[in-house]
């Protein structure tokens, strides 16, 4: 299940929905990103999120069917947010529920590294000089490649 | 008939979201980039940075064809998450 | 922060509580494990969790500190349940937040591995033919030695 | 005096959960055990499985010293979590 939205998620809402419908899974492992308030430039008061819809949805779909091709799993979520968040909000949530908890893990870490390098999502930092567009981070490349060795 | 789309850095520096190009024939991604960078001085980003393509909403490296009536997007190396 | 507790847990006060602490943290992951209404032998209905007082806080807290050393972390949060628990409830937490979503992954990952192989709880499984003592699990020690490579 | 606990299925089977130990020397882990095991027939349990063994509340091989006053855990593979 994918959601692009505008609005915040709640956390707890989204748990307790991967638990209801875990089964016979023994393993639930969530990832949340939250706007950090600094960068390497200084400090960061908003970010503004730009996507390409239709796309976003079809890559997030794939990424997930992947992660799906690679691991047992029982719920997968993901939810990203568009437009204007501010320093400490959610960003992002990738939930996922396994019978065995390795297998949540590596899902969980794919999705997050896949879609930092693949999904077209592209982000504005807010800073004291205006905002400016994020450069992309070649830590989340070296991040990708390790799945594909 | 093609529809190319920018987006983020490019869509600002080339000041278009959409663009409906005329197209017939079998070119490359990587052609259709080099027209539009012939186009004039504001296209040049397209040449300067690390850009990226899909087509078709998917992904593609520079050697894909393009068919008339695909949907092409020119943007820059994703930063979401 | 580590607790052994005969009462469930709420996972939502949980990750409120690391969200709220995780000031320049960009990333929180957590782990929850739940009791799986099955196993290798037939269907489970409940477990048993016995511990070892003392050791198991000094365990724990050994534990948490080692991926201290090895990660940057933000927040650390090891819940552990003891006592009766009924198939599909919640038995085991780990939650950890960090400025980088690398590190929590890894520590998240690392003090559920280690806990599974070094943590001083045994565990019966309530079955149609009576409570059976848990035989451990190669795969866990295997998950362990990975990070001792 | 040492104090040496038993859990889960040793605790069971030896049908002691704490043991006060007369002891004085510089005795092993295994050969503590080894002494437990010659006791009579319940004792067997510690040598016909896997055993683990804690001194002072942290995992320990059986080489380990054991001096007067520790507190000794004998205990199956852990399988919390």
């Amino acid at each position: 299940m994918i959601s692009i939205q505008k609005q915040d998620f709640d956390h707890c809402s989204e748990y307790n929905q991967l638990r209801d419908n875990a089964d016979s899974d023994g393993a639930i492992v969530t990832f949340t990103g939250l706007v950090r308030d600094f960068n390497q430039d200084g400090s960061v008061s908003i970010i503004d999120i730009e996507h390409y819809p239709g796309m976003t949805e079809k890559s997030l779909m794939s990424i997930c069917s992947e992660a799906r091709n690679r691991w047992q799993l029982g719920q997968v979520k993901v939810i990203h947010r568009i437009g204007p968040i501010a320093a400490t909000e959610q960003i992002v949530f990738v939930g996922v529920s396994a019978k065995h908890r390795k297998d949540a893990f590596n899902a969980c870490e794919f999705i997050i590294d896949y879609l930092k390098t693949s999904a077209p999502f592209w982000k504005q930092e807010g800073t004291p000089t205006g905002m400016k567009w994020v450069k992309s981070n070649t830590s989340d490349t070296e991040a990708m490649t390790r799945w594909f060795g | 008939m093609i529809q190319i789309k920018f987006f983020a850095m490019l869509r600002e520096r080339i000041g278009l979201a959409t663009l409906n190009f005329e197209y017939a024939g079998e070119k490359t991604v990587a052609e259709i980039k080099q027209q539009l960078v012939s186009k004039g001085a504001q296209w040049q980003v397209l040449a300067e940075q690390e850009v990226l393509c899909a087509v078709n909403q998917t992904l593609c490296g520079p050697e894909s064809k393009v068919n008339d009536g695909d949907e092409i997007a020119f943007f820059p190396p994703v930063t979401g998450g």
